[in-house]
């Protein structure tokens, strides 16, 4: 007789295990699993700096979490609720975010006294009674997965390796997952080694006939359908978004899109992702290093190209000099910087909100550029457009400053009509008598995009201040004052849309306030906070410089602005000086997001102090 | 397309060339002028981007498209230009500190690629724009500005440097010796590929005379090693032969002409053009000047696009609708 | 019978000419010897970014400007008494800043057709009455100079190169400067030379005699000394005095000066400078790059020297990364900054302060560095050693913001007596068992200093983040977050001279508030804003990061506070945002210094809204 | 200074290895180990700096001093360490992305000026830290992360390079030959000056076997070149004779042994070592190992210290008093 199914709203499950044991692609299928199923999701991987940290070691441990629900999410959720450890490390490292109660589900095989004292267990968890407040679930997971693939002439070692298939099956059968989907995936994937496709396949199948058999495991769960817009949707991280962003944009504007990149974590798969698009035209150049990445998009935007790089902090270091030129040359130029742990190589893999005021001010003398910021893994798509339309409208390097959050971690996307996307086509100047590079469009304060090839207008430009009209060399003293608050003054008048607050209550006194990555845990808490009857208003800023317009009277509205941040308080430090207000910072600087507990802990603080 | 043939006139910009008197960038750019309409390009199709120094003033007097860029960056900006705009014809003019200092690793990197772009390096072993001090190819011991008892640097050899970067063409030649430079520059145009000349260039004010035993009548006929495709390489007194892997200075008539070395631009192993690099390291009385190698390779643009064309070729252009809903996905009504 | 002598209280003297004309040297002589006068003085040389700019154009033309007086002073003048224009183009380019009834003298030699018509001249400014409200000299200086010297064996050309001489020699007649310096000085520079030694002499004293003897000249003029404080002076440049500062901190460390450098306007002579100091074991790299220039300085640091690294603000573009490593490491490092016009190439050889953000905020990550600013010339010396204090007391990079103005600028000097230098010793760790490289200073906050070398303490750091104390690398959440608020902590705490405030009646309400090199002319500014019977304060910001202890308190006693910059308002923006204080920024951006009268119009505003 | 000899666990930290499993890097660092102690040099005199990537997490397994720095850019620390402390004995660790890619600038001009470092080049032929992108040293035609359709750069020679930027010392030898990585390390810290060597490391998890011909039983003996100072250049079936200015393979036998090339790791013209460096570019079928090119300059941190020394020697330490109240000065009352 069937099992009982018991009906959640929602669920967080963490993988765990050896860099080497294939927890980042179990979580990646358990998500594909889930999204198809119409719930909503968040996900949140996690792995070390090392390509293969030493085995069985804490620092080994590589995971990946996920939160799903059947209703709208904005977090990968603070604390799991289930826990698949795949060895000792895995458990230690993980078992303290865990809420008690929780289930842990453990490969028992793993927990020889070697590995144990390994990672300074003294005594086996699982045998003493530190895991009493969890449910614990221990499998001989290698050795039922070994068992199962006997027939086929495999090492011992080869089909070890498919133990996370195991897993993987044993949780689709607890959480009602389908199965075809991941097991074409794996078709795919191993097409070419029959023997390797057999194993996963069978060891998945195994998991899940485990579940379904086994005493074990008494109940399963189902999570309905979350409700959301009608659509087609897929589930994509922030860097696929960034890059398919960037690729509508070179459609919508006709421009070819070259990408000019120097690898680096977290920002690389932006590169790998461009570099498949060859078919949209899209020039993929893996420079010497940042400064010839930045120099090879520039050049390729004064050709007429969309000219973009991406990278990160210490990329960004690299490049103030380049980005420099293209303030002086007034030429688009969009530069990518997915934020990391820093100072210096800091924490590459992990992530943060600390580049920002580099963004703004990492160049010598007066050097202003565009500073846009998306809220979340789908929102890259669009802000990427945003970028392209502000750089190509007036002529000016743009910083999209992503993360490592929202660049790795995932949620559905509501894909778009492609006739439904902003028409991005922009003017090159043309054949003219007496044609004058730094003439300037009065509303948007641009110069004239004026590229090689076009007869009559040969022109020369350079980074030495020029004249005003003429782009000739200039000394000038007052056109030289004249030129520096022009190009501030073009910056300060691109237009970026209102920014919208969310305040339904209408006489909340208190105002949430992000930008970037930190919109998922700010609204999760919003959301909590009024849940128990508070009174919070919610704004996030995703134009930086620019601000939106009526952002300063916003903040008069709010008597306490809370804006928590990934960093000691850049944007503070922004808000601050230009408006007078006194922000209240709250900031973190751990290379992880922050969990919703922690902002309804902040503003219950200033809403009850 | 301009049917009338363009001119000298046309080349020339309207700006006032900004050097000091006597500074060999003025026959350099005299003879560019010259050069240009005989390439038969329209104007608009042609761009010089330079970086920082004297010599990178160079585009500002042509009456093309032009870039002052920053400092040793120019070859970073041009081959974004040049793969991305393969119609066009890119020079890049730049300094000995320009090219060789700062921005060395994109000089050897673009070379290796062999991104199609005409590199001319302005060589006057200074740093002209800075008043003079010590360049990597100033000679050491020199006394500057800047080592006041003398550098210690053991300078670079710019053309053995291309030479180890896997340079497709590389070349020498003198600043006020027109005819030279004019064929010298003739033959890196018709290059498909990258193209390095190193132009030894007068510095009158901050190292003056650096050039003088290639320039002084008395002396250059004899310490000019002439290479021409085919022909044995010699100066007026001297002819050079092979000595193990070595290229070796001997007097004419000491050996057999048949023993003279027989010039090979087009030799694939860049050994031999390398060995021809060393002459001016080994001793100072002789400087081989002509094209040292022009070997065909691939230019990096036209690969770069040809492996786009053949990709489009083979699945046809990218739809931006596929792409956005390719892989898993679902609907929700 | 000799001539009338006029006594004044001050004197300004505008040197023009072609960059060819050796103008530089004349006002460099002329001001050497005021400066053996004991006058009070002050310059402001002005040049082209091009090496020789065309002949006779107005771009060609270099100046060399002089303020002395027989009291103390402030700036190089507002606008020049007397003009010394070689040609048509020094002529026009300097006649919009003279005073009416300023003195000309010109070469009338130079006033040919061809020249006037060059630079625009329609009609002959000598003969027309376009210069009816100046006293002009009209001296045929070339002919007579060639004219002297027509016994010497020189060609013509030669002989010309002469006139700036001749000019020297006619103007040290009508100020009454000393002969013998100016002859010793030409002895020694042209001493291999007899020819043009015999010439420069000849024709300077042919300038003298004509003053002395001809009509045009009715009248000549003494200045008396000012009143300085006893002691040895010598007249100074910022980058000279950089450089002894450095040179001095050095000795009075006992640690080996190192200087990495690449290049730069206008920082080039430090490094000009520090080569000529290898007698006291200084040792100076010129490197490929900025890059290699600061880390070539970084790992001299590594090993126990003090790592410097010179440069302007395209170089500090390019250092970011590495300096963001210094801040890792915390290792002592300066880092010199010669600010010059930009964005980009700007106005290499103008003056600005548009890096101050830039310094603070110009590398990925949560990267502070120390900020400090001279105010004057002189000032670069006691500034360069308080870098080295603070570099070496607190083991982290400190910016020395200089700028064109003050670097090339000059002034007298009173020279310290050695023996009151501060003690600049520090320690390095000892052998010691269990070392911990990130053990701190409980008060400075600094890890030890540990070079290699030392028995016993051998360890690893990097640019990774460090587990606090043992310096491992650590991806520990919480570690990451102490550790980046304890390097903020560190340079926070860093000790700084209280600001002074000079408010002699004590009850001003509007302050005067500058930083570097605009301390001139607010100095200027304000005591003429006094003589005028105003009421207000100066404070003068050298230590930016930190700020001055006291610095918040004196904002809020102060109703107004105006903070004149070079720049659109990068020391306003900090103040803002730290203080909340609605300071009023007075920009100009003209790679300019500020004139006195231009200070005095905006305070008076201010102070009479 | 120790008088116990040391040992290979006195070099040996109490850092965790964090290489993948049967990464080449793990070979190399239990040689370099083992070699330490036979330098004789105390642990603390001994400072590792390396970069970053995979192979520059070396230093950290290495109880001496070390600097894990920043990409491309140890050679600039260490330049900076070993000038201005000629007492220590520097290494230079580094992967063929960090020294010819981001850093090839800084390595270049280091090898001109032969600053007395030790730079082991951990050629692996791919960006292994960032996963898989080819790097200046893969092979053209590579399908990696970052080229789905293959590269199409041409890959640098990195011995060619060098050898163009003037390196007075440069090896090439192999990650998990113990024996001969021992004896080019040995070579090389007895070099005076700026030693090169580069490393043919494996990388199982992103470049596998890109170095199997030279490593598998089979193959090895007949394709590696041995290069001994004195000794005819030969692998176990093949060898080298001059033709021009190049080096060509022959079979053994198919010439007399006396025409075979005896190797001269000392010829002052580097064009000798550069016509070795190319068999790699030439084909594919042999490799030399060994020292290409050892010949002696003077080291660059020696002469800036001798610099110092004689002019303190000719005109006495530095007066701080004196420099202060050089030139014209005068005295109020
Ligand atoms: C980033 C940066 N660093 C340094 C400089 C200063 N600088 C300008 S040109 C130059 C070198 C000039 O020498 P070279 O390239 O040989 O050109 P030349 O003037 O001799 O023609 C230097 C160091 C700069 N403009 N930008
Ligand atoms: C300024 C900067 N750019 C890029 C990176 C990312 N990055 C780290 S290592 C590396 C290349 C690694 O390749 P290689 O030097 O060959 O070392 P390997 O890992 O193969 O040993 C890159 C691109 C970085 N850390 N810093
Ligand atoms: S300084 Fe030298 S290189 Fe520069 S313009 Fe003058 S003469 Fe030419
Ligand atoms: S990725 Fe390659 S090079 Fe890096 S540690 Fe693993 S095996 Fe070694
Ligand atoms: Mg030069
Ligand atoms: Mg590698």
């Amino acid at each position: 007789m069937a099992k009982p199914v018991i009906s959640l709203d929602q669920v967080v499950i963490r993988f765990a295990g050896d860099s080497g044991d294939g927890m980042q692609l179990t979580g990646d299928r358990f998500t594909m699993d889930t999204a198809s199923l119409g719930n909503d999701l968040s996900t949140l991987p996690s792995y070390p700096a090392e390509i293969r940290a030493p085995q069985g070691t804490l620092l080994g441990v590589s995971s990946f979490q996920l939160h799903f629900a059947d209703h709208l999410i904005q977090t990968p959720g603070d604390a799991p609720d289930i826990l698949v450890a795949m060895n000792p490390a895995a458990l230690k490292a993980n078992i303290r975010d865990l809420r008690r109660g929780a289930t842990i589900i453990v490969d028992s095989d793993e927990f020889t006294t070697r590995n144990l004292t390994k990672v300074g267990y003294a005594t086996n968890p699982l045998e003493d009674d530190s895991l009493d407040s969890y449910k614990v679930h221990a499998v001989a997971l290698t050795s039922l997965t070994v068992a199962a693939l006997s027939n086929l002439s495999l090492s011992r070692k080869e089909a070890e390796r498919s133990k996370n298939m195991f897993a993987l099956g044993l949780l689709s059968w607890m959480y009602h997952r389908p199965v075809e989907a991941t097991e074409n995936f794996l078709r795919a994937k191993f097409g070419k080694k029959p023997e390797i496709l057999e194993a996963n396949l069978l060891a998945y199948k195994t998991g899940w006939n485990y579940g379904e058999t086994t005493e074990d495991f008494a109940v399963s769960y189902e999570i309905a359908p979350a409700k959301m817009p009608p659509g087609r949707y897929k589930n994509i991280s922030g860097n696929v978004a960034l890059a398919y962003g960037l690729v509508a944009a070179s459609q919508q504007s006709d421009l070819t899109l070259f990408l000019g990149s120097y690898p680096i974590t977290p920002a690389s798969d932006i590169l790998h992702e461009l570099s498949k698009q060859k078919k949209f035209g899209v020039i993929t150049f893996q420079a010497e290093d940042e400064i010839a990445a930045v120099g090879s998009a520039l050049g390729a935007s004064y050709g007429g190209s969309l000219g973009v790089t991406s990278t990160s902090g210490p990329g960004v270091a690299l490049k103030g000099e380049m980005i420099g030129l293209g303030v002086m040359l007034e030429l688009p130029l969009i530069i990518v910087d997915v934020q990391r742990g820093g100072p210096s190589t800091g924490l590459p893999t992990k992530t943060e909100q600390a580049d920002l005021l580099q963004a703004m001010f990492g160049r010598n003398g007066e050097s202003p550029a565009a500073v846009i910021a998306p809220a979340t893994p789908s929102d890259c798509f669009d802000m990427a457009m945003e970028a392209v339309r502000i750089a190509t409208t007036y002529r000016v390097p743009v910083f999209l400053m992503s993360d490592g959050y929202i660049a790795n971690g995932s949620e559905p996307w509501r894909i778009p009509e492609v006739a439904d996307l902003p028409d991005l086509h922009v003017e090159f100047a043309k054949t003219q008598e007496d044609f004058k590079p730094y003439l300037r469009d009065p509303k948007t304060l641009a110069r004239p995009w004026a590229i090689p090839g076009t007869k009559g207008i040969e022109h020369r430009i350079g980074g030495v201040e020029k004249a005003d009209v003429t782009g000739e060399i200039s000394y000038d003293p007052a056109n030289h004052d004249f030129m520096v608050r022009t190009r501030a003054a073009k910056v300060a008048g691109i237009t970026v849309p209102e920014i919208i607050v969310d305040d339904p209550s209408g006489d909340a006194e208190v105002l949430l306030l992000g930008w970037g990555s930190t919109f998922g845990p700010i609204s999760a808490a919003v959301e909590t906070l009024r849940v128990n009857g508070e009174k919070i208003a919610q704004a996030h800023i995703r134009y930086i410089n620019p601000f939106p317009k009526n952002l300063g009277s916003i903040l008069e509205k709010y008597s306490k602005v809370i804006v928590p941040e990934m960093n000691l308080g850049q944007l503070a430090m922004l808000l601050r000086s230009q408006f007078l207000k006194d922000v209240i910072g709250y900031n973190m600087v751990r290379g992880l997001p922050f969990t919703t507990a922690e902002i309804v802990e902040a503003a219950m603080e200033v809403l009850h102090d | 397309m301009t049917d009338v043939a363009l001119t000298k006139k046309d080349f020339t910009s309207d700006q006032e060339v900004r050097w000091c008197p006597g500074c060999g960038d003025y026959s350099i750019l005299s003879t560019m002028q010259s050069y240009l309409p005989e390439l038969g390009i329209p104007r608009e199709n042609i761009v010089f981007i330079s970086g920082i120094g004297c010599s990178s003033r160079f585009p500002y007097y042509l009456n093309t498209f032009g870039m002052h860029s920053i400092h040793g960056r120019a070859p970073t900006i041009a081959s974004g230009l040049a793969i991305s705009r393969p119609d066009l014809t890119v020079f890049v003019i730049t300094g000995d500190g320009d090219s060789l200092s700062i921005g060395g690793n994109h000089l050897i990197h673009t070379l290796r690629r062999n991104v199609e772009l005409k590199i001319l390096l302005f060589n006057n072993q200074i740093y002209g724009l800075t008043k003079g001090q010590y360049s990597p190819t100033s000679e050491q011991g020199k006394i500057t500005k800047s080592t006041p008892l003398g550098s210690l640097d053991t300078p670079f050899n710019p053309i053995s440097l291309a030479l180890g970067a896997e340079a497709s063409f590389v070349a020498r030649t003198i600043d006020s010796d027109r005819k030279h430079l004019t064929e010298t520059l003739r033959a890196a145009t018709a290059h498909k590929g990258s193209a390095l000349i190193e132009i030894y260039q007068n510095c009158p004010i901050f190292n003056d005379g650096a050039f003088d035993l290639v320039k002084d009548n008395e002396t250059k006929a004899a310490s000019l090693l002439q290479m021409v495709h085919g022909e044995p390489i010699k100066s007026s007194t001297h002819g050079l032969v092979h000595e193990g892997a070595s290229l070796k200075v001997v007097e004419l008539g000491s050996v057999s002409e048949n023993d003279l070395v027989i010039h090979d631009a087009h030799n694939p192993d860049p050994a031999y053009a390398f060995a021809l690099s060393r002459l001016t390291s080994m001793d100072h009385n002789h400087v081989p000047v002509g094209v040292f190698r022009d070997v065909v390779r691939p230019g990096y643009s036209s690969m770069v696009n040809n492996q786009i064309s053949e990709i489009i070729a083979k699945q046809g252009a990218g739809d931006l609708n596929s792409l956005l809903t390719s892989g898993d996905t679902w609907v929700v009504a």
